[in-house]
């Protein structure tokens, strides 16, 4: 029964699969939502998903193991930076408009 | 006493569960994100999708980035994201629409988008393929202070940066009201 | 474990390492005399002209090299002449710009320390992405790059405008960088390398045929080219440009017009020419679609914009458009394509940053728009401006004798040539030629404001700081000089061309 | 550099007279007008100089000035004029200072401007002529393209916006297209000759080089067309003339006198010049379409200006059937009919250049230009019946008048190639004589209309000022029509070279128009 499933977490495939849904599913919510942050949140998702398949494409290759795992910490620190300049511009922004959803920051499409 | 290799009755290692564990909670968490309403919980979603996948990071051998994974994701992006809602949460969003007029066609794409990249994935015959193995923590420094020098010292830039220019942008003026 | 950091590595990182002093030197300075604003232009200044400096003494480490090539840091970085070229146009363009910002940001009570400081951190990136030999220093010079950006886009942070402009800007912007990054991963996993000779090489092998192509990395290609698609505001991924551009500051607005611009171009030159050269064949194609669509569209939106901001900002995705013809008739074969594509780019970050002075310029005051009709009757108001302004619009029109006509030139000669082998390429010179006429249009309605109509209320002059002039007797003299003279340019541009091939 | 610097003397000397009138006070506007009326006759007198040096040999340009320029390309500053380039030098000299002083009165705001305009648009329209080098020739093109802007939409009517917009866009699309063909052709030339670009861009290394049959047909074709599109806008050409009266319309006296006088010959000398000997063969090829659409023109040209009931609108339309014979006469490759045609570029600048003048007269004393509203000006002024009666004579082609001499080249060579040809544009001469005379008859006969009695003392004749700007130009259209030899003679080389260039090729039978 579910003996399919065995060495499921041994082959570089599902890592990636798994990696490509993340990957979409942040893409859906960066195209759907109307909130700024939640638009941030499903980036971040984006990158995570970059990360993981970093790191699979590392975990399964020894020569390439230390390489994903340098560039994973490099790309987390980049996306640290990220979410600060655009949280930051989130709460400048609310300051001024008063609301978070970004289909209503039209104001210079009249 | 030791584990059997293979879960009884469910025919797969310990690993493959922990890595179906792992894989479901960060899809639906991932979901939540994505899909919810309240965009409070959306955020809580988050930290769980950044902790399975730590999760995952710790089953290919790589430690060290699950602990900055934790650590950076979760004790500070997250964090400052949930900030960020609290500030600016309004009583109106949650109940005004949540999604774009688009979202339809977006589901659809992002839909189509997961099974291009999964079809893409297994007709790949990879180069090679050796079993998932750990990193040491001595390698990961090597490497990190020998080819990765100057993206190293970049980064660290690039924080710089967004700390000088996201603080003048988020404070508030003398004498400005809220 | 090789900690050390040899004297080979220090000369080549020297401006990189000045530009982030520098930009913390600006901080300091602030923080030492709190608004003091001729302290902290004083020190930019200082410190661009040391960057500058440093420019050419890595460039002369660079030239007493074998091959002209000096690659340091275990070769994810390079200076050579295509390096030190675009390092010393983006610090021209930080210089320009922090020229021309003070005027606009002193009438709104916004801080020049800041403002430059950030500014010189862009600067920093994009010379980054000007030397890397590394996808993943390609990654972040373009990070580091485009951060600043955003904040300089929300850098008024009060007006509304500027903040929705800056959102959008980095929504859209962190969106293209995570599609560019799951490009780069799959590129590494297929590859194994994120070294751009190392990805050439294994490129060279799958043409040679001795290394089988996989989905999976024509998939990483086709993300890490919607990426920079993204970056580059082509269409259709040009969407976040006008509201980012008529939202910022002005003087911002100039600055993200031109610097990103040619960064992102930097970005396509090392990433393209340099990684992916070997299968130009294939990309070529795209490169050809979007050149076409990115100019059009750009010409027919701009078209019908009354704001004059808006519209640059529309019509800088057709120069978009026009500086593609040139890497299309570059990736067809024709080296002159990207010596175009480099003239191109200078020409334009002088005339372009000129218009944006004088709107900037006009703009002191606050509360007057970037509307058409804040420019009708200029020619009596400021005719100084009025004039500058004419000959920097016949110059992005393509004019001669102005830089703008020479980029074009240069571009569509690239193309004519490329079109011997490839006809879609003359078609493509063509229709560049076709949409700069149509260009014509909107620019000289501008002119049209200024010299034909009467303004509807008589608005008194404003004074300008002489920082401001001399920016735009630099613009002046770049946008003719480079028209009369290309001579000056053409020897610098050729040597950097050539220096992508060089391993 | 090498050279006498004479050429590079005429046409930079008007630059140097920019600059000059740049720095006169703008309060006090004649300072600018003076400074600019000095320069322009310095000038003119530096082209007398030069004529009078030309020595008129076959086919030879003289007075060559050059000297590298982007040497990476191959381009350098290459200037000389020979017969052809001589004649619309010294016209555009002549035309060039006859409009600045007949702009002293009409031009009252922003006058330094305007003389700076005009100044630079000279640079800019000596320069197509005398350039050597097809970069610097297309530079100057494109030169000339902003100064005329600025005059007709700084100084033009009321609906001058529309008008300058137009005449951009129609003129920037043809020499735009044209670009690129110079381009194609400097580099089919830089691939012949392995890859080096030297004189790649030098106009007499290029007809060589043409001459020795090294483009293909299908090349010479498509570049000839972008050639010919850029000049037949500028000639115009019917379909390409509809930016002309509007541009006329709305354009200040001065600028239709120098739009007509010597920016239609740009393309006229565009086409002799470069589009015949760099493609002879596709110019055959394209010959029969080209001689249509100058028919159409001319017919098409003078019924338009019959019904027009504005002055100046039929005059420009008399423009488009006048130009119409100068194709006509260049397409059939007839050496009388390309004398003629050249005589005809030189007379129409002359008359149509004086009729433009008249019609700026009486606007600037009536402030309309309604034909029908006019009548009986010959008793109330007779000076002015007296001028207009003598150029609309000179139009019309009258014997003895310089009009008569290029028409009748024209259609004598046109005639000895294809007749039916010949006998369609004589019978339009008829026509040109209906509208020109009947407009005559409207204008000056009959009693003085109740429009222009109501004008009262306003309704003065000419003031010397005026005769001034007329006078050299009527001297000109008696000289050129008793002594037509005076310009022949001096283009007889050009004629003969081209002529050569066109009647060595044969068509390219591409199935295309035969």
């Amino acid at each position: 029964m579910l003996s399919f499933l065995n060495g499921i977490s041994q082959n570089l495939d599902t890592y990636l699969v798994l990696s490509g849904i993340l990957f979409a599913i942040g893409s859906f919510g960066f195209l759907a939502r109307r909130n700024a942050i939640s638009m941030l949140m499903s980036i971040e998702l984006m990158v995570n998903a970059v990360n993981l398949a970093f790191i699979a494409f590392g975990a399964f290759s020894p020569a390439l193991a230390a390489d994903a795992s340098s560039i994973a910490l490099i790309v987390i620190a980049s996306a640290a930076a990220e979410a600060t300049v655009g949280l930051a511009i989130v709460i400048a922004i609310y300051r001024n408009k008063k609301t978070p959803l970004v289909d209503e920051y039209d104001a210079m499409r009249q | 006493m030791t584990l059997p290799s293979t879960i009884p009755l469910l025919g797969f290692g310990w690993n493959d569960l922990l890595f179906l564990v792992f894989a479901a909670l960060m899809v639906i968490s991932g979901l939540a994100v994505v899909l919810q309403r309240d965009i409070l919980r959306s955020g809580l979603s988050m930290i769980f999708c950044f902790a399975a996948l730590a999760g995952l990071y710790v089953l290919l051998g790589t430690p060290v980035v699950a602990g900055a994974q934790v650590l950076v994701y979760i004790g500070a992006i997250s964090v400052l994201v949930l900030f960020a809602i609290m500030l600016t949460q309004t009583k109106v969003a949650p109940r005004a629409l949540v999604f774009q007029t688009q979202a339809l066609p977006a589901g659809i794409a992002a839909v189509i988008l997961a099974l291009l990249i999964g079809l893409t994935v297994v007709s790949t015959a990879w180069p090679a393929q050796a079993a998932a193995t750990a990193v040491q923590a001595a390698d990961l420094a090597t490497k990190l202070f020998s080819a990765y020098t100057l993206p190293f010292e970049i980064v660290s830039v690039l924080l710089l940066a967004a700390v000088v220019g996201g603080v003048f942008l988020a404070k508030r003026e003398r004498g400005e009201a809220e | 474990m090789n900690l050390s950091v040899s004297p080979a590595d220090a000369v080549a990182m020297a401006p990189f390492i000045a530009a982030v002093l520098a930009a913390m030197a600006v901080i300091l300075v602030d923080f030492v005399w709190p608004g003091r604003r001729t302290a902290a232009l004083l020190t930019t200044f200082v410190g661009l002209a040391i960057v500058a400096g440093l420019i050419l003494v890595a460039n002369e480490g660079a030239r007493t090299t074998q091959n002209g090539v000096s690659t340091v840091f275990n070769g994810s970085y390079r200076v050579d002449a295509l390096t030190t070229f675009l390092d010393l146009l983006f610090v021209s363009i930080a210089g320009l710009t922090a020229a021309f910002a003070p005027d606009y940001l002193g009438e709104r009570r916004l801080p020049v320390a800041e403002f430059n400081a950030t500014l010189l951190f862009a600067m920093t990136g994009a010379m980054l992405l000007a030397g890397s030999a590394d996808l993943i220093v390609l990654f972040l010079g373009l990070e580091l790059m485009v951060l600043p950006g955003y904040l300089l886009a929300g850098f008024h942070k009060n007006d509304g405008f500027s903040t929705e402009g800056a959102i959008k800007y980095f929504l859209l912007g962190s969106f293209s960088s995570a599609i560019f990054l799951f490009g780069l991963a799959f590129v590494f996993g297929m590859t194994g390398t994120t070294r751009i000779d190392g990805v050439a090489g294994y490129l060279k092998a799958i043409v040679a045929g001795t290394a089988p192509f996989s989905p999976a990395l024509g998939m990483g290609l086709a993300f890490l080219t919607t990426g920079v698609a993204f970056k580059i505001a082509a269409v259709p991924f040009h969407y976040w440009t006008p509201d980012a551009y008529q939202g910022s500051p002005t003087p911002v607005t100039g600055y993200l017009s031109v610097g990103p611009k040619v960064g992102a171009f930097a970005l396509i030159i090392r990433l393209f020419a340099g990684a992916l050269l070997p299968m130009a064949v294939q990309w070529n194609v795209v490169i050809i679609v979007l050149a076409a669509t990115t100019m059009t569209l750009g010409n027919l939106v701009a078209l019908t914009q009354d704001n004059v901001k808006r519209m640059l900002a529309y019509s800088s995705i057709a120069h978009t458009g026009y500086m593609l013809v040139g890497f299309a008739a570059f990736a067809a074969g024709q080296a002159q394509g990207l010596e175009g594509l480099l003239y191109y780019g200078a020409a334009y970050s002088f005339m372009n940053l000129g218009a944006f002075a004088v709107i900037a310029s006009i703009q002191r005051r606050t509360g007057i728009t970037s509307n058409l009709s804040t420019f009708a009757g200029l020619i009596r108001r400021e005719p100084a401006l009025a004039w500058l302004m004419t000959l920097f619009l016949l110059s992005l029109t393509g004019i001669p004798p102005t830089a703008g006509f020479f980029g074009k030139f240069y571009v569509i000669l690239a193309a004519v040539q490329a079109g011997n082998t490839n006809p879609w390429l003359t078609g493509l010179a063509v229709l560049a030629m076709l949409n700069a006429a149509a260009a014509a249009f909107y620019y000289l309605r501008v002119v049209v404001y200024m010299f034909m109509r009467d303004p509807s209320e008589e608005v008194a002059s404003i004074g300008h700081g002489r920082l401001v002039w001399a920016g735009l007797a630099v613009s002046t003299v770049m946008t003719i000089a480079l028209g009369l003279f290309p001579g000056i340019l053409l020897g610098l541009v050729s040597s950097a061309a050539a220096a992508v091939h060089v391993n | 550099m090498t050279g006498s610097g004479l050429v590079t003397l005429v046409t930079f000397l008007p630059l140097v007279g920019a600059i000059v009138v740049a720095f006169t006070n703008g309060e006090r506007a004649n300072q600018a007008r003076y400074a600019a009326l000095g320069f322009a006759l310095l000038t003119w007198v530096v082209s007398l100089v030069m004529l009078t040096q030309f020595v008129s040999s076959p086919g030879t340009t003289q007075f060559i000035d050059q000297a590298p320029w982007i040497p990476a390309f191959g381009i350098q500053y290459k200037v000389g004029a020979d017969g052809l380039s001589m004649v619309l030098v010294v016209l555009t000299t002549t035309l060039t200072w006859i409009s600045i002083l007949a702009s002293f009165s009409p031009i009252q705001n922003r006058v330094k401007e305007y003389m700076i305009s005009f100044l630079v648009l000279e640079v800019g329209m000596t320069g197509v002529f005398v350039a050597q080098d097809l970069f610097l020739f297309y530079i100057f093109w494109e030169i000339v393209l902003v100064p005329m802007y600025l005059i007709i939409g700084i100084w033009g009517g009321k609906n001058r916006i529309y008008a300058t917009i137009k005449f951009v866009l129609y003129t920037l699309v043809g020499s735009l297209l044209m670009l690129v063909a110079i381009l194609a052709t400097a580099f089919l030339y830089q691939s012949g000759h392995g890859g080096s670009w030297a004189n790649a861009f030098d106009l007499a290394s290029l007809v060589a080089w043409a001459g020795e049959g090294h483009f293909s047909g299908t090349f010479g074709i498509l570049a000839f067309g972008a050639f010919a599109l850029a000049f037949a806008i500028k000639v115009p050409m019917f379909p390409f003339h509809t930016w002309l009266p509007d541009a006329h319309v709305e354009a200040p006296t001065a600028g239709s006198v120098i739009l007509a006088g010597v920016l239609l010959k740009l393309g006229g000398y565009g086409f002799i010049r470069f589009a015949i000997p760099l493609f002879p063969e596709a110019a055959h090829s394209w010959a029969p379409l080209i001689i249509v659409l100058s028919l159409i023109g001319i017919i098409y040209g003078a019924i338009v200006a019959l019904v027009q009931p504005d002055l100046k609108k039929l005059v420009a339309y008399s423009s488009v059937s006048h130009m119409g014979f100068v194709t006509l006469g260049i397409f059939t490759f007839q050496q009388q009919a390309l004398q003629g045609a050249i005589l005809q570029m030189v007379n129409h600048g002359l008359i149509t250049g004086a009729l433009f003048l008249l019609v700026g007269v009486i606007y600037e004393r009536t402030h309309d230009r309604t034909i029908a509203k006019m009548g009986g000006l010959g008793a109330a002024l007779p000076v002015y019946s007296a001028a207009l009666g003598f150029f609309v004579f000179a139009s019309v082609g009258l014997p003895g008048l310089s009009g008569f001499v290029g028409e009748f080249l024209t259609l004598l060579g046109t005639f000895a190639a294809m007749p039916a040809a010949a006998v369609v544009a004589t019978f339009v001469m008829i026509f040109a004589a209906g509208y020109l005379l009947w407009m005559l008859q409207r204008m000056a006969f009959g009693e003085l209309s109740e429009f222009l009695r109501g004008l009262g003392s306003h309704l003065t004749d000419m003031k010397p000022i005026e005769a001034m700007t007329l006078v050299p130009l009527g001297a000109l259209v008696v000289v050129f029509g008793l002594y037509p030899g005076l310009v022949l003679t001096l283009v007889s080389g050009s004629v003969e070279t081209t002529i050569r260039y066109a009647t060595q090729a044969a068509p390219i039978a591409l199935g295309l128009w035969r």
